[in-house]
């Protein structure tokens, strides 16, 4: 084995060695020099999506066991691009709250995307698992990443979002654990292209099930979302920012591995099972979001809600469905950190607050970030020219092509509800009359994430047909 | 293009464009007398323009001319033409309109002195609209442009009684009389709406079949008793003596009313198909003809008792025209165009004088205002139909015709109405003109030139024209040949009866008195009891209904609408509490459900 | 021939919305000119338009397409036919006068022409667009900026709880402005959804090539499929419509919108639902139309008489003319229910003549509401000594509105009943003609108690007539109302020119019966 | 020992686990009752492997002990997180300051 057959996994390799790089100067840095890792970090991760329009990543490595394509290429710009934006976002965050670790923060973060980055290649149970398991674990960490001295207000909040993520996700774990058991047990082989002609059994399909919930926790599909208000409320905004998006696709990319490029489930036996799941999850996040008053905690529920569209679209089973998932993926990425974003800028209270009634009157405070978050907010809800429509469209279209018209009908009744709750908060920045009046100072990071975010937003929903032809391309790749 | 067209384009257009250039003017328009001289001007090109016409038409009686362009498309065809009909019918209507609207105009510019400038140029370019409008009607090649002027005729009463719009009574009649005429032309619209689709045009002149003819006319006919006052359609016309007096000589004695009869005139080769609709016209005439009459004979109200006299002349001509004498309707109509419009220019004339309308602020006026007192007494005596002046020529026509197609009891109604005519007549003159000099006589005088040059201008032909009757029969293609005999001599025999009645009872300077027989009427028509009917229609059907529909709007259909909402809402907040914030509970959910799609998949 | 002069069109208004992004906001004058001169862009062109279509050639003209997403067949297909140019002009005005009757707007303006030059962008998109696709788009467009302006410069209004619903009036607040935006920006989002369903399932039936409703029109949709999306696409795009039970957005929206939106919204917003109807329901789904006919002309018929009665049962003069367009969106969709030449001459035209009227109507009570800062009529009277201008072009929206000849809505409303007696529904012409009938019993009351009277009290004696700018909007409604009364053609000949064709495409038997 | 009772032992362990992780109150006792759950699935894996004969359950098996040890490294610094900022024994079911 030579080092350029490892030449597919370049890009998950530089983001390892950004994350030594960063490790070693954490330890040799002064402590008050941890921005300057933040930095680095983001731009490495940067320089990194940019260099995957360079560097040929498809092939096969350890015969077969991590495959590379346009659709791990998919996945991982995908999450470069998160990675960037959170840690831009949380420069002056970690270095307000937590001056003196800053170092762990991004070291964390580049493990979380090192293993997302492995996982739409891993062809492999064990690989699956291991890579579910490192994007995972710092996130539990990073949930928490508060002083331990703040001992009211974010840090309790923090330390109690870490501990419910924490433990549902370690049960989901072993949920996970318990379903692979089952299935491997049953198939002997861990190989998910060999799982793909196996005869199914009921213990089979009850592993396969299990699996399903197990993955199901980190995307937050309904019942297994209630830990995701609560994380989200808690924990530092710039984090969750990239937690509502990265491991969410990192959990459909697994998904779609194991049961379409897989199993192919969803188009055949266990299909109304997924649309139920999803129909669930679209109506339980839009009636849980109605009345929030913490603007997290109703964004959390509107990714819930988000989350039911892309189960739909992943339940189509079909390459046109996975294409729009991808797409899916892609413009709710640039939204929902976006948002987020800007929940950061407006509402960092050092009490953790971020209320919707923090947003009264932000168009006079400041109208670039009112007019950003109202955009974010309507590509959410779907409104056309900004992304979020075509992705819904997108969606529709695919869930229409397969017959679920009920679904599409379902899901458009219920993009205008969620439009409810999405205008509560654009009522506020432009209607309400502001309560504080001082203009409203955000940090560079913050800024630039903003900006990057808007311009995908604006961008993709003034033109989203190239984006579409690369999630296309994607699917292509992964179906055959 | 011929001249008559031309002609007739030019009696059009004149005074068309006299109201826009004062509508769209302001400045012109305030100013007044110049602009009131402006539209005068128009009037009387128009007027010229009419009688040359009218002079040309009597030189080729039976040419019948006819100019039109597309207004509407239909499938890339016409659908409907404006343009213009010139026959001995249409030149004759537009000779009495331009006339009787001319002498108005004059009148005018003194009655209306004392009006602020700017109301006497708004007074003024509602006049000339108002012949546009009339002329449109008259003019008119098919029935669907003579509904476009039969309504802006509608317009015109409503902007012209409702002139002093600050009184609430004058704001009040225009609403009502726009309203009543407005339900009656529910009836043309869909009249409009049945001849289209049955003939695929607007032409009176099509056979739609007799059902479909019926049909039609009885639609046609509801318009008529809107416009033309028909019972029980005739209440808005009284009220509508709140405008200026010259308006209620020219719009509501005239000319606009008339436009029902004209409009049976015109259409009467539908009306021939229809002998239903015509007998449902010799009842209703008669009976407005009677029953007008009779409340005019309790009214104190100078133009009250003309207001209803003529509702019961309107229903002499839809009685004639119902029983088949379309001279007798047509002649009526311009005959009592002119004695009328003199009779109300007349009654203008003293009002202005006396500042009132009550008869028992007048009397003995003949010792103030000799010339008005005449004119009077020539209108009085025309509308009587003593013989020898225009309106005995054209009553006795109707009454004739009645007879002759068989209906005696109408006929006898008709007499009826006669000898009350006179009688009423009869008792306005006595005690307004005669006995002796009341209080707020005492100063009264004539009129200024304007004032009177009208009043002798509108005599002649009160006078005179029913000399002209077989000449207009030709023009007319109608048969007309006078009959003297008993059956005529009884009309006048109970005009001068009632002539001679109304002498003895008032002729010697007693108070108007309601006469005793007459009581009960007068009470009733006091109250008002149709009015009564109608507003009780209209608080119940309307308001009240408007008010439950309103209501249920408000709190039923839209309290669903927003149900569904509070719903949702609430739904929201209650279900909040699931989530507990206690994490064992989120562990319990995850392991449930996991189980559930375990038990999913195994039961499958 | 003028270049791209739809895409012009379209899109003037929109560039001159991100033109004003770069104004900065003091300079007022500079935010008024931009956003007149993007509207009078758009009139002229739509105006010429409407000039040089060809009429002997019919179809639709001035063909543009852009690619959007070819791989899924959308493209930006502009096109007009006869129809499309009647309502571009109307477009046109409406606009025009709009931005003429907000030029007095003071707060927060500049964002105030950007939405609306933004809303106005979607309406004339959806005029001219033939992809399916993208006329829903500009539809949203057309449909959304609403909820901002309504919900920043609205005003706000209280509705008193009662009913059988009582405790939801008391937990919503019904009535405010923020309630009027979102009852508004909901009921017509969950219409969309509707709509977007049944496009999809348009597009997937055809083979899911194309968006392109002309060749979509080709394709022979199977019945029973045209049967179970043509209410879809009725009720979806009806709501905006005003289709009954879906219009209670309606009063309250048009009530709480400031004047410019009301204008627009009554004026032009409420015919891109019916025309939605009649565009891509009954063009595309002829047989699921002439199965819901019957439907769709009887609840026009209630949309008729019940808007009227709402009317008369109102006192605030926004509610009136807010109710008196539930009753006249009735005549559109009775007329596009007829299926005839004459009805569908008739709905498209009404679209026109309530445009003209209903903005006039709106620009006058939001002038009478800038000057007395009432809306309830009772406290109104004698308001014609103090502003005899306003007075008189309030008339004449009422008499356009009662349907009197030599107004527009005279010839609109003759042509839908007779196509609906055409159409072997005499009952409809009936009901119509009385909808008419009570629509002059309540505006003329409202007319009766602002104008005449006695009056006006001491608070209003001082106040004056309209002024400067607010003219050019009155005059320019109400010459265009007078002169589509008088002399329709020119506009009658684009739309029978479209409507009879398409009538006689699609609907051969409806014709075979009714000649 | 048959493998249905080898299978019958995990379920046993791993239900008690489950049971543990849901009643307990106390944090440690949590994360020891998921170590139990854990646990049962290794069992569950070397059962699989031995009854067919491979060295697959016994390889997966090692890579989940791997896994669970350092989820449970930081389960227990989160609790020691939580007992810092709170200054009190940490039970999980008065931790419910974010809720609704």
């Amino acid at each position: 084995m030579t080092l350029s057959e490892l030449s597919p996994l370049s890009l998950p390799l530089l983001v390892l060695g950004a994350a030594l790089i960063v490790l070693l100067a954490d330890i040799a840095l002064p402590k008050n020099g941890g921005r300057h890792l933040g930095l680095f970090m983001a731009a490495a991760f940067a320089a990194i999506f940019g260099a995957s329009f360079f560097l040929d990543s498809s092939g096969r490595v350890f015969d077969g066991v991590w495959v590379g394509g346009d659709f791990t290429l998919f996945f991982d710009r995908v999450f470069l691009l998160a990675g960037t934006l959170a840690c831009l976002g949380s420069l002056d965050h970690v270095a307000r709250h937590m001056p003196g670790r800053q170092g762990e923060y991004y070291l964390l973060l580049a493990a979380s995307v090192l293993g997302m980055m492995l996982l739409p290649g891993a062809r492999d149970l064990i690989l699956l698992v291991v890579c579910f398991e490192l994007m995972g674990m710092p996130l539990y960490l990073l949930a928490g990443w508060a002083k331990t001295d703040d001992t009211r207000g974010r840090g309790k909040n923090a330390a109690e979002a870490a501990l419910k993520f924490y433990l549902v996700g370690a049960v989901s774990s072993v949920f996970l654990l318990l379903g692979l058991a089952l299935v491997v047990g049953m198939s002997g082989t861990t190989s998910i292209e060999a799982l793909g002609h196996m005869r199914h059994s009921a213990l089979f399909d009850l592993g396969l099930l299990t699996l399903f919930g197990g993955m199901g926790f980190k995307i937050g599909v309904v019942p297994f979302h209630m830990w995701v208000p609560d994380t989200y409320e808690g924990a530092p905004t710039p984090f969750v920012a990239f937690l509502s998006v990265a491991p969410k696709a990192a959990g459909f990319a697994a998904l779609t591995v194991v049961f379409l490029a897989g199993f192919h489930v969803p188009s055949g036996s266990f299909m109304p099972l997924m649309l139920l799941l999803a129909a669930t999850t679209m109506i339980v996040g839009n009636l849980f979001a109605l009345r929030q008053e913490s603007a997290k905690r109703l964004l959390a529920y509107s990714g819930i809600t988000q989350v039911g569209y892309m189960l739909l679209a992943f339940a189509t089973g079909t390459r046109l469905g996975t294409a729009m998932l991808l797409f899916y993926l892609l413009g709710y990425t640039v939204t929902n950190i976006g948002a987020f974003m800007v929940i950061e800028a407006t509402a960092s209270g050092d009490q953790g607050e971020d209320r919707v009634s923090d947003f009264d009157g932000l168009y006079a405070r400041s109208p670039a970030l009112a007019l950003a978050m109202l955009l974010f907010l309507l590509s959410l809800a779907g409104i056309p020219f900004v992304v979020g429509f075509w992705a819904k469209l997108y969606v529709f279209i695919a869930a229409w092509e397969a017959g679920h018209g009920v679904l599409v009908f379902l899901g458009a009744v219920l993009a205008v509800v969620a439009l409810f709750y999405y205008m509560r908060i654009a009522r506020a920045m432009y209607m309400n009359e502001p309560k504080d009046t001082s203009p409203i100072k955000t940090p560079f990071g913050v800024k630039l994430a903003i900006a990057i975010c808007l311009a995908g937003v604006v961008g993709m929903g003034a033109y989203p047909a190239p984006f579409l032809e690369q999630a296309m391309l994607a699917s292509r790749s992964l179906f055959g | 293009m011929s001249l008559p067209i031309e002609l007739a384009l030019v009696a059009l257009f004149t005074p068309a464009a006299m109201a826009v250039i004062l509508a769209l003017v302001p400045p012109l328009r305030r100013t007044g007398r110049p602009a009131a001289w402006l539209s005068v001007l128009a009037a009387s090109i128009s007027l010229g323009a009419s009688v040359w016409l009218f002079a040309d038409q009597l030189g080729h009686p039976s040419r019948d001319l006819l100019e039109s362009v597309r207004w509407l498309p239909h499938a890339g065809a016409a659908m409907a033409n404006v343009g213009l009909r010139i026959d001995g019918i249409s030149a004759g209507m537009t000779l009495v309109v331009t006339l009787v609207a001319f002498c108005v105009q004059v009148f005018s510019l003194d009655y209306m002195r004392s009006e602020p400038a700017a109301d006497l140029g708004r007074y003024f370019t509602y006049h000339s609209f108002f012949i546009f409008s009339m002329l449109l009607l008259v003019l008119a090649p098919n029935l669907l442009q003579l509904f476009f002027g039969w309504e802006l005729v509608g317009l015109t009463s409503y902007l012209l009684i409702g002139f002093y719009f600050k009184k609430p009574s004058a704001a009040k009649a225009a609403v009502k009389a726009f309203w009543v005429t407005k339900l009656a032309d529910t009836g043309l619209l869909l009249a409009l709406v049945v001849l289209y689709t049955h003939t695929g045009g607007f032409e009176w002149t099509s056979h739609p079949g007799a059902e479909v003819a019926t049909i039609i006319t009885l639609l046609l006919f509801v318009a008529v008793m809107g416009k033309s006052a028909q019972f029980p359609l005739h209440v808005w016309l009284p009220d509508a003596m709140e405008g200026p007096t010259p308006v209620s000589a020219l719009l509501h004695a005239a000319t606009m009313v008339a436009a029902g009869v004209y409009l049976i005139v015109r259409t009467n080769p539908l009306f021939a198909q229809a002998e239903f609709t015509r007998e449902v016209m010799v009842w209703i005439g008669s009976f407005t003809a009677v029953f007008a009459a009779v409340i005019a004979c309790v009214q104190t109200d100078i133009k009250k008792v003309l207001a209803y006299s003529t509702c019961s002349q309107l229903g002499y001509m839809v009685a004639a025209l119902g029983a088949g004498s379309v001279m007798g309707g047509y002649f009526h109509l311009t005959t009592h165009a002119f004695f009328k419009a003199l009779l109300f220019l007349a009654a203008g004339s003293v009002i202005h004088a006396v500042h009132s309308n009550e008869m028992s602020d007048m009397g003995g006026l003949w010792k103030r205002m000799k010339l008005t007192t005449i004119v009077f007494v020539i209108g009085s005596v025309s509308l009587a139909g003593i013989p020898g002046l225009a309106g005995f020529f054209s009553k006795d026509l109707i009454l004739e015709g009645m007879l002759e197609s068989g209906h005696t009891v109408p006929w006898l109604m008709l007499l009826g109405a006669a000898f009350l005519t006179a009688f009423y007549m009869g008792r306005v003159l006595f005690t307004a003109f005669f006995g002796e000099l009341s209080e707020k006589a005492k100063h009264a005088h004539e009129g200024g030139w304007e004032m009177q040059l009208p009043l002798v201008l509108l005599a002649i032909p009160a006078l005179g024209a029913g000399y002209f009757a077989s000449r207009f029969a030709g023009m007319w293609h109608l048969e007309y040949e006078l009959h003297l005999n008993l059956e005529a001599g009884a009309a006048s025999g109970l005009a001068i009866l009632g002539f001679a009645v109304a002498y003895v009872m008032y002729g010697r300077g007693a108070p108007v008195a309601t006469p005793a027989i007459l009581r009960p009427i007068a009470k009733l028509a006091a109250s008002g009891v149709l009015d009564r009917f109608y507003e009780g229609l209209y608080r119940v059907l309307g308001l009240k209904l408007a008010g439950a529909v309103g209501f249920f709007d408000r709190y039923v259909v839209d309290g669903l609408m927003n149900l569904s909402g509070y719903l949702a809402l609430t739904a929201g907040q209650k279900l909040r509490r699931l989530q507990s914030g206690n994490v064992r509970d989120y562990v319990f959910v995850v392991a449930f459900a996991i189980f559930a799609l375990s038990a999913f998949g195994i039961l499958r | 021939m003028i270049p791209h002069a739809l895409l012009i069109l379209v899109a003037a208004p929109f560039v001159a919305a991100l033109i004003l992004l770069a104004v900065p906001q003091r300079m007022r004058l500079v935010t008024r000119l931009v956003s007149l001169s993007a509207a009078l862009i758009s009139a002229g062109l739509s105006v010429w338009v409407a000039a040089s279509w060809d009429m002997a050639r019919g179809g639709f003209q001035f063909d543009e397409r852009y690619p959007v997403v070819p791989s899924l067949g959308i493209e930006m297909h502009l096109a007009a036919n006869g129809w499309s140019a009647a309502l571009l002009v109307l477009t046109g005005l409406i606009i025009v006068g709009g931005v003429l009757a907000s030029w007095t707007q003071e707060r927060r303006d500049q964002e105030f022409y950007m939405l609306l030059l933004v809303l106005v962008a979607g309406v004339f998109g959806v005029f001219v667009c033939q992809d399916l696709f993208i006329l829903f788009l500009f539809y949203e467009i057309a449909v959304l900026p609403m909820y901002i302006l309504i919900g920043i410069w609205g005003s706000q209004g209280k509705v008193e709880p009662r009913g059988p619903f009582k405790f939801v009036y008391e937990f919503l607040d019904v009535g405010g402005r923020e309630y009027a935006a979102m009852k508004l920006t909901l009921m017509l989002l969950v219409g969309s959804a509707a709509i977007l369903v049944a496009i999809l399932a348009l597009y997937s039936e055809a083979g899911g090539t194309t968006f392109d409703m002309i060749a979509l029109a080709r394709h022979h949709f199977d019945p029973a499929t045209q049967k179970l999306y043509f209410p879809m696409v009725w009720l979806g795009f009806g709501a905006l419509a005003g289709v009954f039970p879906f219009h209670t957005w309606s009063p309250d929206g048009h009530a709480a919108a400031p004047t410019a939106v009301s204008m627009l919204h009554a004026g032009v917003l409420m015919k891109l639902g019916a025309f939605g109807v009649m565009r891509v329901g009954m063009v595309l789904m002829p047989e699921g139309a002439i199965a819901w006919a019957p439907i769709v002309g009887g609840v026009a018929v209630i949309n008729i008489v019940y808007g009227a009665f709402g009317a008369m049962g109102q006192k605030d003069l926004k509610y009136i003319v807010a109710y008196s367009s539930v009753s006249h969106m009735g005549v559109v969709m009775l007329g596009a229910a007829t299926l005839t030449v004459d009805g569908w001459n008739g709905a498209i035209f009404q679209m026109v003549a309530h445009g003209v009227m209903t903005g006039l109507f709106f620009a006058l009570v939001g002038l009478i509401y800038g000057k007395t800062h009432t809306r309830w009529v009772p406290k109104m009277g004698g308001f014609g000594r103090i502003m005899p201008g306003i007075a008189s072009f309030f008339t004449l929206a009422s008499l356009s509105s009662l349907a009197l000849p030599g107004t527009a809505g005279f010839i609109a409303e003759l042509l839908v009943f007779i196509g609906a007696w055409q159409s072997g529904h005499p009952v409809w012409a009936v009901a119509g003609a009385a909808g008419a009938f009570i629509t002059a019993v309540y505006v003329l009351r409202a007319v009766k108690r602002i104008f005449w009277g006695e009056g006006p009290s001491e608070e209003f004696a001082k106040l004056g007539d309209a002024k400067h700018v607010e003219w050019g909007a009155l005059v320019l409604l109400g010459a265009a109302i007078l002169v589509f009364g008088f002399w329709p053609a020119p506009i009658l000949d684009l739309i029978d020119a479209t409507s009879t064709r398409l009538v006689q495409a699609l609907y051969p038997l409806v014709l075979a019966v009714n000649p | 020992m048959p493998l249905a009772a080898w299978v019958i032992l995990a379920a046993a362990l791993f239900s008690i686990g489950l049971y543990g992780v849901t009643s307990r109150r106390g944090a440690i006792g949590i994360l020891l009752s998921v170590e139990l759950m854990a646990n049962a699935v290794n069992l569950l894996f070397i059962s699989f492997g031995r009854y067919r004969g491979d060295h697959l359950g016994q390889v997966f098996t090692l890579f989940a002990v791997a896994l669970t040890v350092a989820e449970v490294v930081i389960g227990l610094a989160l609790v020691i997180l939580l007992h810092r900022v709170r200054r009190s024994d940490v039970r999980v079911d008065e931790v419910k300051e974010l809720h609704g």
